[in-house]
């Protein structure tokens, strides 16, 4: 029963990927998109059975279909394992995808492989539960290379342009960067533990008395670079902003809610591992702090709407890790789930008004939509006040818990994270201000064509604002069900009960505080003194620097590309000639002893005499005398 | 004289050979004429011969006797050859130098 | 029944398809290809039930040489890889016009029976001579029926002859070597050699130089990418899909057990190699004008990883490397028939002249796209199961082999991707591009099911090398 | 110094002299000459090894048959003319340098594996008489003896062939 409905969960989305590979072109737009988002509605509803399922049963459901992969010291074996973070994510991944599957039937109608968006939009799904689902680390390594492959898929969606298609190879090659981190991590507990399996691995690390530190320490460092590939952080990061050249539904889902968080729930599931190696920990939350601090001041000067929302996301991925490297995996579980929504609602957002100006992304060529697109709007500024970390909507909780957890473990780390968080609140309403207030400032021929977008669209924004102002309820800070309902995970008891006394509450307020003050210098700036973002080369001094992604991109170009580059024309041009002309010289020299040799052959019967005496006298003494 | 030996020692035939056939090696090598490069070779023939024979009187046994006529008339039939080859050469090149034979030129 | 079955069977094929003429060479060669594929999986059958399938008996008395012909699970992995892409590379010709083409296929069928020779012979001399004789059917394929200018397509085809030949002259030696000190050629003799640290040494170098010439091994290799261009698409899978696999191969089967001293002395230099070869191929591969010098690149930087499997002694090693010579055979098969199938409609096999050609044919460009990807081995292709099994053993020996080794995912991924991207991504070509026709996708097809197959389940394959693996892995640790 | 020995020395001096005189002749017709002489004093050296028999065909064969032979051709090309070019310097030296390499060589390998004299005893028996060479010659050799008939035969065929005028010299 479990085994058939694991399947049905899994292939539901895989049947919609290859029923719109081979026949979606042939039943029209709608429909294909109908069947796409239909299948992962199925999906959904099996997660919801599993969800009932694991509550129940807390300690989870196992579930082995065939023997995959044999090592000397272990087998992998291709199975499933669903629990309290398994499905969780599958809550998310499933519900929101369909939502955005729903969104996409609207969004997309106008593009004329819309069946091929959808088989690929199936496939990501399909990948992302198996990387959830999977009950070990191989498993898990193919979802997490198959959602990189079809993030390469939709962000090159437009195929024809160049520019996209470089985005997306950057992404899988950065992605595969980080493929590598987690192979070598996998290869070291493989050898360290003799299996993959997450329920083993669990039992032999507790059971184990004398642990290999320093190798331990390596395959959590490995699988953090794993992490940071996948889930764009230092030094990782730079192709997720690319990533935005896809469609936008494909960035809320891919590159906001779903894959991204990809690494957070590796090393969730890895908690027990990562709680061995504090060096580690300390890692991911410096480099998460400081991602969420550079990604945020990056994100205060772009212009382009889903850049802007882009390093955002880097930022908020920023702030999950801190709270991971903190030790503080229900937290960061937390503001996944979190930003999820209100993300997922902001990009749909973006999309809606990118989609009212046909294609249309830069903010200063926008303004004024507040009238045109209420819901839009409305469910923008819901999502935006979430991100910023106002109360009562979801946000606030999931960060405010990542800053209490950060300034319990160390000051600077807190400060930096609220900073990077004043800075959201800050480029959020920039965002929201130029978009939506003030007068339109694009052509004549968008204005005449503004319009609120069809109910597919809106629908799922509204769902979606709904579980942004909402989804703060799972975990209250002093009731949480989401702590109890993962406290099974967690080898460390989970963060001693927060006592709130009045130190708790004055973080809280710094932190509402931020927020506002955030929001007010935005309200200041692009309301009260009416600005707008200057023009591309008009920006100068710092701003610049900033807008320029602190020239991240082209120092990658220049130190890794360009050398790799240079390396490649070096070898073809010049080792391999030379090692050629080596094989050549061989054959040459072969060539001229012969021809040397030839002379010696003159046909002078006088010389063979000579040559012959020689040679008799030599073999005379050698045979006789030698000895 | 069956005791020859015994007063001149086989040492000096085996001196006296040796010499013999570096002389004629000397000739095959310093001479361009064929004819004197074939009475060279004779030479060593010869030189060869007299020590079979002088070993065979030191071991008392007939058989090197016996080869020293079978290598005469390997050297009747190689001379008699020889010399038509010769004759051959001379009537097409009207020399018999032996450094104008190059044909072997590879 | 036993395995000399297929050789003759397979012989008989490349007279046959010679007598039948130019106009039914291919299919009569199709047919004896199938055959012998079926005959195979007979085989099989007949080796999974227990039985022996082996064939030895007396050859010649004076140097004392069997005719011996082995069937373990590794021979018969080769086996199958071997008849299965011959009738699929055969298949793969059939849009193509060849003058004088009994003779063609008549070669193809030839070399398929010299290469399975070589697979299965259990005896040194016998083993060399197919060696051999897999080496001249594809000399004149490459000479006759290769492309380019006829000088140049001569001196690239006879100077990896005559490579190719001087390599295995060394093993030549070392076999001779071997039978003073065992008396026969037989392998199972060979193996029972106690020979001393530096006569093992000797004998595993001359073998590697073999190897490493066939496989190819940086820096052995510069014979490769030109062949590989100046080829035939025919001589090419030959080439890259079985014929390397012979190199590779015959490191599991002769060098290691008979020199195990010297391989496990000497293990971190020619993993290293093997390494090396995977950064340098990847690296080279970059920047390549050419569809067919890019796909030998990476087939270079693949074997380099297999190498560096085998070398590692260990049974993922060995496992792993078998694994990926299957995959590697087939989606090598299947990139070279994707350029061929590009020559056949633009005449160019210049990267810089394709483009935009996603947009007039999707099926092509999903096909394509699905052979990159296993290329660059993906989860659930074949070629991950291998890769990720001869990574693993590398890091059982040094984790940064592992590392290194492993930038081929990050590197294949660059390559591999720049050149999909200038291929077939991009404004569409005001070239036409007809869509592939039935023959050629169902080729490719039948190519990219097997991986993605064997790539979820490849248990099957490992179940039947294993246990001779495990065999020859006694026979190497017995010092 | 008993007479035998100086009977040999004399011999040798006369092989020895004659045997460079062969070579160092401008003439072909002397250096036959010389040869002829140098064969004569060998035949003495039979003669002092009391191979009588040896002796007489020796003569018989290369005094006679060989010699006149050679003399025949010389007289045949006319060569009797001093006309040889010198060979190089570097000819001449190199076969000075090849004689003395090769002399030293032999010695050598004769001094090296020199017998020992003294063991040579005169057991008297007869082992040289023309009646042991013949029975010699036609039991133990009878093969060879026969082959080395055969030899002379295609030796005469082949002489005769050779020096045929060839016809096709229209």
């Amino acid at each position: 029963m479990n085994t058939n409905l694991a399947l049905l969960l899994l292939l539901a989305p895989f049947i919609g990927f290859l029923f719109n590979i081979f026949f979606g072109k042939s039943i029209g737009k709608t429909a294909s998109g109908v069947i796409g988002t239909l299948m992962i509605v199925v999906s959904f509803i099996v997660t919801l059975y599993f969800f009932g399922a694991i509550t129940a049963k807390p300690e989870g459901i196992h579930i082995s279909l065939f023997d995959w992969i044999q090592i000397s010291n272990f087998k992998v074996d291709f199975g499933f394992q669903f629990d309290q973070l398994s499905v969780l994510w599958l809550l998310f991944v499933t519900g929101i995808g369909s939502l955005i599957h729903m969104y996409s039937i609207s969004y997309m109608h106008d593009d004329e492989n819309m069946h091929k968006y959808f088989a690929y939009l199936n496939l990501f799904i399909f990948f992302m539960i198996t990387l959830v689902i999977g009950s070990n680390l191989l498993v898990l390594f193919i979802g997490w290379e198959g959602v990189g492959l079809c993030s390469y898929l939709l962000i090159g969606f437009w195929h024809k342009n160049q520019e996209f298609n470089d985005a997306a190879k950057k992404a899988f090659i950065m992605n595969r960067i980080g493929d590598l981190g987690l192979l070598i991590g996998i290869f070291i507990i493989g050898s360290l533990f003799s299996t993959l399996d997450y329920a083993t691995l669990k039992t032999a690390i507790a059971g184990a008395t004398d642990l290999n530190m320093y190798w331990i320490s390596a395959a959590a460092f490995a699988l953090f670079i794993g992490a940071c590939g996948k889930s764009a952080q230092i030094p990782l990061y730079t192709w997720l902003p690319d990533a935005m050249a896809g469609p936008t539904p494909v960035s809320a889902l891919i590159h906001a809610a779903t894959m991204v968080t990809a690494g957070i729930f590796m090393i969730t599931r890895l908690n027990y591992l990562f709680d061995l190696a504090p060096d580690v920990q300390n890692i991911i939350a410096i480099v998460g702090a400081v991602t969420s601090l550079v990604a945020a001041t990056i994100a205060l000067v772009q212009t382009d709407i889903k850049k802007v929302l882009a390093y955002s996301t880097v930022s908020q991925l920023g702030l999950m890790f801190l709270a991971l490297g903190l030790g503080a995996y229900e937290v960061a579980v937390f503001h996944v789930i979190t930003h999820a929504f209100f993300k997922a609602c902001l990009f749909l957002g973006s999309g809606s008004v990118i989609h009212a100006l046909h294609g249309e992304q830069d903010m200063r060529k926008m303004g004024g939509l507040k009238k045109v697109m209420t819901i839009t709007f409305v469910t923008f500024l819901i999502s935006s006040l979430a991100i910023s970390g106002i109360p009562p909507f979801s946000g606030f909780f999931s960060k405010d818990e990542i800053l209490m957890v950060a300034f319990e473990h160390n000051k600077i780390l807190w400060f930096i994270a609220s900073l990077a968080s004043l800075m959201t609140a800050f480029y959020m309403f920039r965002l929201l201000y130029l978009t939506f207030f003030k007068e339109f400032r694009g052509t004549a021929e968008q204005k005449s064509h503004l319009h609120e977008s069809p109910t597919l669209i809106t629908f799922p924004l509204i769902v979606l604002a709904i579980l942004a102002t909402l989804g703060g309820l799972i975990s209250l800070p002093t009731n949480s069900w989401l702590n109890e309902y993962l406290a099974p995970l967690f080898t460390k008891v989970a963060t001693e009960e927060h006592h709130f006394g009045t130190s708790e509450y004055m973080l809280m307020l710094v932190a509402v505080i931020g927020g506002l003050v955030g929001i007010g210098i935005a309200y200041s700036k692009y309301i009260k003194q009416n600005l707008v973002p200057e023009e591309d080369e008009k920006i100068t001094g710092f701003a610049k620097v900033l807008y320029n992604k602190y020239y991240v991109d082209e120092i990658y170009d220049s130190l890794f590309v360009k050398s790799i580059n240079g390396l490649s024309k070096f070898f073809r041009d010049n080792v391999e000639t030379t090692l050629s002309s080596l094989v050549f010289g061989l054959g040459k020299v072969t060539n001229e002893i012969g021809f040397q040799g030839k002379k010696l052959q003159s046909g002078s019967i006088g010389f063979y005499l000579f040559a012959f005496v020689l040679g008799i006298c030599a073999i005379i003494t050698y045979l006789f005398l030698a000895q | 004289m069956n005791n020859i030996l015994n007063e001149i020692g086989i040492e000096n035939y085996i001196f006296l050979s040796v010499i013999l056939f570096c002389i004629g090696v000397f000739g095959v090598l310093y001479r361009r004429n064929a004819i004197i490069v074939f009475m060279s070779i004779e030479i060593m023939l010869n030189a060869v011969n007299l020590l079979f024979v002088a070993f065979s009187t030191y071991h008392q046994d007939a058989q090197g006797q016996i080869f020293v006529f079978f290598s005469m008339a390997v050297a009747a039939a190689e001379v008699a050859v020889g010399l038509a080859i010769l004759v051959s050469i001379f009537r097409n090149l009207g020399s018999i130098d032996i450094n104008n034979l190059k044909n072997l030129k590879g | 029944m036993n395995v000399s079955l297929i050789l003759i069977l397979l012989l008989v094929g490349a007279f046959a398809t010679y007598i039948s003429g130019d106009k039914v060479a291919s299919k009569v060669a199709l047919f004896f290809g199938l055959s012998a594929l079926g005959c195979s999986l007979v085989l099989l059958n007949h080796f999974n039930s227990g039985e022996n399938i082996s064939f030895l008996c007396q050859w010649i008395n004076q140097p004392n040489v069997s005719f011996a012909l082995k069937a373990d699970g590794l021979s018969i992995a080769m086996l199958l890889l071997t008849t299965a892409l011959t009738p699929i590379i055969i298949y793969t010709s059939f849009g193509t016009e060849y003058k004088n083409a009994k003779a063609f296929y008549s070669l193809i069928l030839f070399m398929s029976f010299a290469m399975v020779g070589t697979f299965l012979a259990a005896d040194g001399l016998l083993y060399y001579i197919f060696w051999e004789l897999a080496l001249i059917p594809i000399y004149f394929i490459a000479l006759i029926w290769g492309n380019g200018d006829a000088e140049e397509r001569k001196k690239a085809v006879v100077k990896f002859f005559i490579y190719t030949l001087a390599g295995s002259l060394f093993m030549l030696i070392a076999f001779i070597y071997l039978y003073q000190q065992a008396g026969s050629f037989l392998i199972e003799d060979l193996y029972k050699l106690n020979l001393s640290a530096t006569e093992q040494l000797w004998i595993f170098l001359a073998f590697f130089l073999a190897y490493a010439i066939k496989i190819p091994i940086i820096p052995f290799h510069t014979w490769q990418a030109n062949v590989y261009q100046k080829a035939p698409a025919v001589g090419t899978m030959l080439l890259s899909g079985i014929m390397l696999k012979m190199g590779l191969y015959s490191i599991i089967r002769w060098q290691l057990p008979i020199t195990p001293l010297a391989a496990k002395e000497y293990m971190y230099i020619f993993v290293s190699l093997g390494v090396a070869g995977v950064i340098y191929g990847s690296i080279v591969a970059l920047r390549q004008k050419d569809l067919k010098k890019l796909l030998a690149y990476s087939s270079l930087a693949h074997v380099g990883l297999i190498a560096a499997g085998t070398y590692t002694l260990t049974i993922d090693g060995l496992r792993g490397a078998v694994l990926q010579m299957i995959a590697h055979g087939f989606v090598v098969v299947g990139l070279f028939f994707i350029s061929e199938i590009i020559f056949r409609r633009y005449e160019t096999r210049t990267i810089s002249e394709m483009g935009g050609i996603r947009t007039q044919s999707p099926k092509f460009a999903s096909m394509f796209l699905l052979l990159v990807l296993a290329s660059v081995a993906l989860p659930t292709t074949f070629n991950f199961v291998g890769e990720f099994t001869v990574l693993y053993s590398l890091s059982q020996i040094n984790v940064w082999f592992a590392f290194l080794g492993g930038t081929t995912i990050i590197l294949g991924a660059y390559y591999m991707l720049k050149m999909y991207q200038q291929v077939m991504l991009g404004e569409t070509n005001t070239k036409v591009f007809a869509d592939v026709t039935f023959k050629e996708g169902f080729a490719l097809v039948l190519i990219i099911g097997v991986l993605f197959f064997f790539g979820m389940y490849p248990k099957p394959i490992t179940d039947l090398i294993t246990p001779s693996l495990e065999e020859i892995l006694k026979v190497i640790n017995r010092v | 110094m008993s007479t035998i020995l100086i009977i040999f020395c004399v011999l040798a001096a006369v092989t020895v002299l004659t045997a460079f005189l062969t070579i160092f002749s401008r003439n072909p017709i002397h250096s036959a000459l010389y040869l002829v002489i140098c064969f004569f004093s060998i035949a003495g050296h039979y003669l002092l090894l009391n191979s009588q028999f040896l002796a007489v065909v020796h003569i018989i064969v290369y005094s006679g048959a060989i010699m006149i032979l050679f003399l025949f051709t010389i007289m045949l090309m006319n060569l009797n003319k001093e006309n040889e070019v010198h060979k190089p310097r570097i000819t001449r030296l190199g076969a000075i340098v090849s004689f003395c390499l090769i002399c030293l060589v032999l010695l050598a390998v004769f001094i090296n594996s020199k017998p020992i004299v003294g063991e040579y005893i005169s057991t008297g028996e007869d082992y040289q008489s023309i009646k042991v060479l013949g029975k010699v010659l036609l039991n133990e050799y009878m093969v060879p003896f026969e082959f080395a008939s055969i030899l002379l035969l295609v030796a005469m065929i082949g002489t005769v062939l050779l020096s045929k005028k060839e016809k096709t010299e229209k």
